[in-house]
């Protein structure tokens, strides 16, 4: 797959088909990728695909002018489906490098699993259903499912639905809905109470660095309304009660454009768990109105469209 | 006056401590650590900890912290300050890198003007640092004059000897406290063999390097390079990961809040790598991502050392541990385009 | 590190924290334009009222209890005394809140901050002020001071320029400084209205046109960052030296005493070490940061 | 309309945002038909049920305010053809959230309102009052220095 990627970068650059290619080379430290951005057919060896491409990419497109080749995962073409249904992307000015996508797995998971941190870790091998770890010259075999991310286990779209090219044959979800949903299940077995004073404990952690916002796909805004001034909507320092209206009323804004991608928490220097917010909006937003982000794009935005009977209960 | 105590008394010992002094210690708070009061009881740090996420700057400089104050009175205000605990602080654990990075932050709270919030709970403090046996693969303190065992910055400190910590006092502070501290061992000859020893080991185990030779001079000379810029900080999200956790980075906004004419002035962390922190109303100095980079960037290598002939940047590593894109400072600094 | 000495603007702290506003008075208020006014104010506590001392170019904090404090140079001279002034913008969240507030209001104010206009330097000196719009503020406190003091001093020319005839500020200054002879004040508009008689342009333009010989000349120059950038190339092309440029700079300021970090150009802070500053201090970092 | 607090602890504090067309002028015809309604309500005006972005109704919430009451036209007859329908999904949605983060969802209203419907304006206000005196006083952002749930109604 990475092979054909590269090849397929490289003649995309060479034909001038796109300005930028977008994709994953290896981190500098171990088991991370880090995002490559470049115009430069000489940057395109390093182009990797392996279990540790985490970013959603689709948040630099908004940022770069002109036509981008894009690697992406399920979610992350989601996510650019969603930005083509805002008028925030035209679809002739990317194309898309399909990955069909096994899972993520989920660094935090893994040192947990074996109870040492990632840079004492000697190999993390995904190995059909399979996980190893090898720490101190020992193979530890753990089920696949017990490292990948969160939403990588309920992901209902592992393989892109939209693509230009297709870099590998499609792979079937991991389906451990359950699994992915055990933080939000323990919620809502809470009563409203404590379920506020969850969320308010969590969000006293919260040092309002907007990585959660910055590193959102469908966080495009120009001037996010934490940094209005007049008038001030929130404080802007880290208030537990700013800290939570932000995230809150973010998870409202983003709500038909969130595809359940998991970047915000899985960037939160403080683990807040926001995973157990967006989910949750995904799911409100797919009972009430049947609406899943990123799915077609041509259909109109969540926010833009109505049905003449909707919703009306919640009305007097 | 080197003494030694055995690491499973070190509960008693704090426990001593706390007598006189609050005692804060790495905890687990969630998924992510930091210095926090301790439990009187809880001493599992020491098989955990290798550093917190949120530097200790935050028990100096916190996140939040109200600065004064002011009640509304029929058009009239009366302001009053913050009363001070006055309670004498101890924070057990420090890394020689945090240690560093507040000797770092001194200067800046120190310089010109006295900053009352960070000086008084600086003053009121004890700094036992503790060496790094197990130094993560993002640490780079040896490139920047320090060390996982540099006690310079501390007024106590530990190093790991096996089943014990040495124990030296370095400051005055230390020097009396260690001297009213009971149930401590002197140390023999041998253990301080060993603690050269486990200091040597640590010391080889930080592989990553930066070089800062001259780097005043190369980094003013691409100071206007904006396509190299560009190009290095096309991944960077923009977001106050990387500041916020830096134990140096000090920048701060203040903020007030009144509600029924009960008033507050805060101050918070604030980073330049977010565009509102120089935004005017009609225009901003660093409004791109490349001015913002390079600005954290030259702060910390060049202007810092301008100004107070260190660097700004202690090598904890937290910025590249910690940055959702893995940007990482010292490749930047590993690649500036020079110009001779 | 430039080590400077400032223990004497230390004098005037609150309860020794340097972050504490006194509290001041607002005694009158002017309506410039119709987005500025000036602000006399002066101190609630009588102590201060009398000992307060500054120097021109320097600032202060000013705060609105409750919504936040902002930076403001001090605008009258300190060769005058009875109050003091402060000119305002109409911009943000704070000047909105002062733009609200009447004669007898109480706002915080913490200062003086900042260096001042080098006195020493300008003295037998050809002074040729450039200022934009509200720019003409901080010029003004020393432009008194120099007129105040008018025999220390050569010739002055005075150009100033404004969006608009009704966004020039200060025009009962400019008449009264017109009254003497020794003073050439040009006055421009970037577009003006059928009353206009004067001068049409921008400020850098104007400035090429009239020529002041640099000569024994300083130019002391304030104003939007945009003219700032384009008065200095001018500047140069009429053979004044880096050194003999001075300037006023404004950035987003906070703290005003150097540690919040925001108002830096390069190693410079603008509120502990300007923000007054000579073009040779900051020429190497300016283009692309201001 | 500033209450003293003090005199009516148990009195919710309910903020309305009404849609200019239809229900703010249903809540002006209550008024001049003199149909009772409590004083509860605080009514800020909008050009539209659809401008309302459920940032208003966190706010008031962090404010202090015990209820929030979005009102607009009857579905078909905004003025604007559209601004109901979406200010509908935009509640809904809300509505369902904050239930989720622990917020009584009885706290965020939304009604139909026409210019022509003062006696249902009173009608809706005197229940939504009812109602958020039983669930009580809005607590949820409190925290130790503002004691009692300070109204920054001043």
């Amino acid at each position: 797959m990475e092979q054909r990627l590269r090849t397929e970068a490289k003649t995309l650059l060479e034909q001038d088909k796109v300005d930028y290619i977008i994709g994953f080379e290896p981190g500098i430290l171990k088991f991370t990728t880090t995002p490559l951005i470049t115009k430069d057919k000489d940057d395109i060896d390093r182009l990797v695909i392996n279990s540790f491409i985490a970013n959603n990419l689709a948040n630099f497109l908004t940022e770069l002018k002109g036509r981008v080749g894009i690697v992406a995962k399920g979610c992350d073409s989601r996510s650019i489906v969603s930005l083509i249904q805002d008028n925030k992307v035209a679809r002739e000015d990317v194309v898309i490098l399909g990955v069909p996508c096994p899972g993520i797995i989920d660094l935090s998971k893994v040192e947990k699993l074996v109870g040492k941190d990632r840079d004492e870790l000697d190999d993390i091998a995904r190995e059909g259903d399979k996980v190893v770890i090898t720490t101190d010259g020992k193979r530890n075999e753990f089920s696949i499912t017990e490292a990948l991310f969160d939403n990588c286990l309920g992901c209902e779209l592992p393989t892109p639905q939209e693509y230009d090219i297709l870099l590998g044959e499609p792979t079937s979800p991991v389906a451990e809905i359950a699994a992915s949903q055990t933080q939000i299940a323990r919620l809502k077995e809470m009563t409203p109470q404590e379920r506020w004073e969850f969320w308010k404990n969590e969000f006293s952690r919260c040092i309002r660095c907007y990585a959660c916002r910055n590193v959102c796909p469908a966080c495009f805004c120009q001037r996010c309304f934490v940094e209005e001034t007049e008038p001030q909507w929130a404080l802007p320092v880290p208030k537990w009660q700013d800290n939570l209206l932000f995230q809150v009323v973010r998870n409202i804004h983003v709500a038909g454009r969130c595809t359940d991608c998991g970047e915000c928490e899985r960037a939160c220097p403080v683990n807040i768990p926001l995973r157990s917010l967006t989910k949750e909006m995904y799911d409100i937003v797919s009972d009430l109105f049947q609406f899943k982000a990123g799915m077609d794009k041509d259909a109109p935005p969540l926010m833009t469209h109505y049905e003449q009977e909707e919703a009306e209960d919640l009305v007097r | 006056m080197t003494k030694k105590i055995n690491k499973r008394d070190i509960g008693k010992l704090l426990t001593q401590w706390n007598q006189e002094f609050a005692i804060f210690v790495p905890s687990k708070e969630g998924d992510t650590t930091k210095m926090t009061s301790w439990d009187g009881k809880d001493v599992s740090f020491l098989d955990w900890y290798r550093n917190t996420v949120i530097p200790p700057k935050a028990s100096f400089f916190p996140p939040l912290e109200e600065m004064f104050h002011f009640q509304k009175n029929k058009g009239s205000y009366d302001l009053e300050l913050p009363a001070s605990d006055g309670q004498k602080k101890l924070i057990f654990g420090i890394r020689p890198c945090d240690a560093k990075a507040l000797a770092i932050l001194d200067m800046i709270f120190k310089d010109a003007y006295e900053d009352p919030y960070y000086l008084s709970k600086r003053e009121n403090t004890v700094l036992v640092g503790l060496g790094c046996t197990n130094p993560y693969d993002s640490c780079f303190c040896t490139s920047l004059g320090s060390n996982p065992s540099d006690s310079a910055n501390v007024d106590i400190m530990l190093t790991d000897i096996g089943d014990q910590f040495l124990m030296e006092a370095i400051t005055d502070k230390g020097k009396s406290l260690i001297a009213n501290t009971s149930g401590l061992d002197d140390a023999t000859e041998a253990d301080e063999a060993r603690a050269k020893e486990a200091q040597e080991t640590s010391y080889r185990k930080v592989t990553k390097r930066v070089d800062t030779k001259d780097i005043e001079e190369r980094l003013l000379s691409c100071f206007e390079d904006q396509d190299y810029w560009e190009k290095v900080t096309a991944k960077c999200i923009s977001c106050g990961i990387c500041t916020f956790l830096c134990p140096t980075c000090y920048c701060f906004d203040i903020n007030d809040e009144l509600v029924k004419r009960q008033g507050v002035r805060f101050r918070s962390w604030d980073s330049c790598a977010l565009p509102i922190y120089t935004k005017m109303p009609m225009e901003n100095p660093r409004e791109e991502k490349w001015q913002r980079v390079r600005q954290k960037v030259c702060h910390k290598y060049e202007f810092y050392p301008m100004n107070f002939d260190v660097i700004a940047c202690t090598g904890c590593g937290r910025c590249i541990r910690q940055c959702p894109v893995n940007w990482d400072i010292t490749q930047i600094l590993a690649s500036l385009p020079v110009k001779v | 590190m430039p080590v400077i000495d400032i223990s004497h603007r230390k004098k005037f702290l609150a309860k020794g924290n340097v972050y504490l506003p006194h509290i001041v008075v607002i005694e009158k208020i002017i309506d410039e334009t119709p987005t500025v006014r000036t602000f006399h104010f002066n101190f609630k506590d009588e102590k201060l009222r009398k000992e307060f001392t500054f120097e021109s170019g320097q600032f202060a904090e000013f705060s609105v209890f409750g919504i936040g404090e902002a930076p403001f140079c001090i605008s009258s001279s300190p060769t005058r005394s009875g109050h003091l002034e402060f000119a305002v913008q109409r911009v943000g969240r704070v000047t909105n809140a002062l733009h609200r507030l009447g004669v007898g209001a109480e706002i915080g104010c913490r200062g003086p901050y900042g260096n001042s206009f080098p006195l020493d330097f300008l003295q037998s000196k050809n002074l040729v002020f450039i200022a934009g719009g509200i720019g003409l503020a901080p010029l003004r406190a020393l432009i008194w001071n120099v007129i105040d003091n008018r025999d220390k001093y050569k010739n002055i020319d005075i150009i100033y320029g404004a969006r608009s005839p009704a966004d020039l500020c200060f025009r009962y200054d400019l008449d009264s400084w017109n009254k003497d002879k020794t003073v050439n004040i040009v006055t421009t508009v970037d577009k003006g209205d059928e009353s206009w008689t004067g001068r049409e342009g921008f400020v850098p333009q104007v400035l090429e046109q009239v020529a002041p010989s640099a000569t024994k000349a300083v130019a002391i120059v304030c104003g939007p960052p945009i003219m700032i950038r384009f008065t200095f190339p001018v500047l140069e092309k009429l053979g004044f030296t880096p050194k003999q440029v001075i300037t006023t700079l404004e950035k987003r300021m906070k703290c005003g005493i150097g540690k919040c970090g925001r108002c830096n150009i390069g190693n410079l802070y603008v509120c502990r070490d300007g923000p007054v500053f000579s073009y040779a201090q900051i020429k190497n970092f300016i283009s692309s940061e201001y | 309309m500033v209450r003293a607090r003090e005199e009516s602890v148990s009195e919710p504090n309910l903020v309305g945002f009404l849609c200019k067309w239809c229900s703010y002028a249903g809540a002006d015809l209550a008024g001049t038909s003199r149909k009772k309604y409590p004083a509860n309500i605080k009514i800020i005006k909008v050009p539209c049920s659809g401008r309302v972005d459920p940032l208003f109704i966190l706010k008031a919430l962090r404010l202090g305010f015990d209820g929030v009451l979005v009102s607009g036209c009857h579905p078909g007859e905004c003025h604007y053809q559209t601004g109901n329908y979406r200010a509908r999904r935009r509640i809904a949605i809300t509505k369902k959230f904050l239930e989720y983060m622990g917020i009584d969802p009885q706290r965020i209203q939304a009604s139909w309102v026409s210019a022509s419907e003062g006696g249902k304006f009173a009608e809706v206000v005197t229940e939504v009052t009812r109602e958020l005196k039983e669930i009580g006083p809005n607590q949820l952002f409190t925290d130790e220095r503002q004691g009692d749930g300070a109204k920054a109604t001043d």
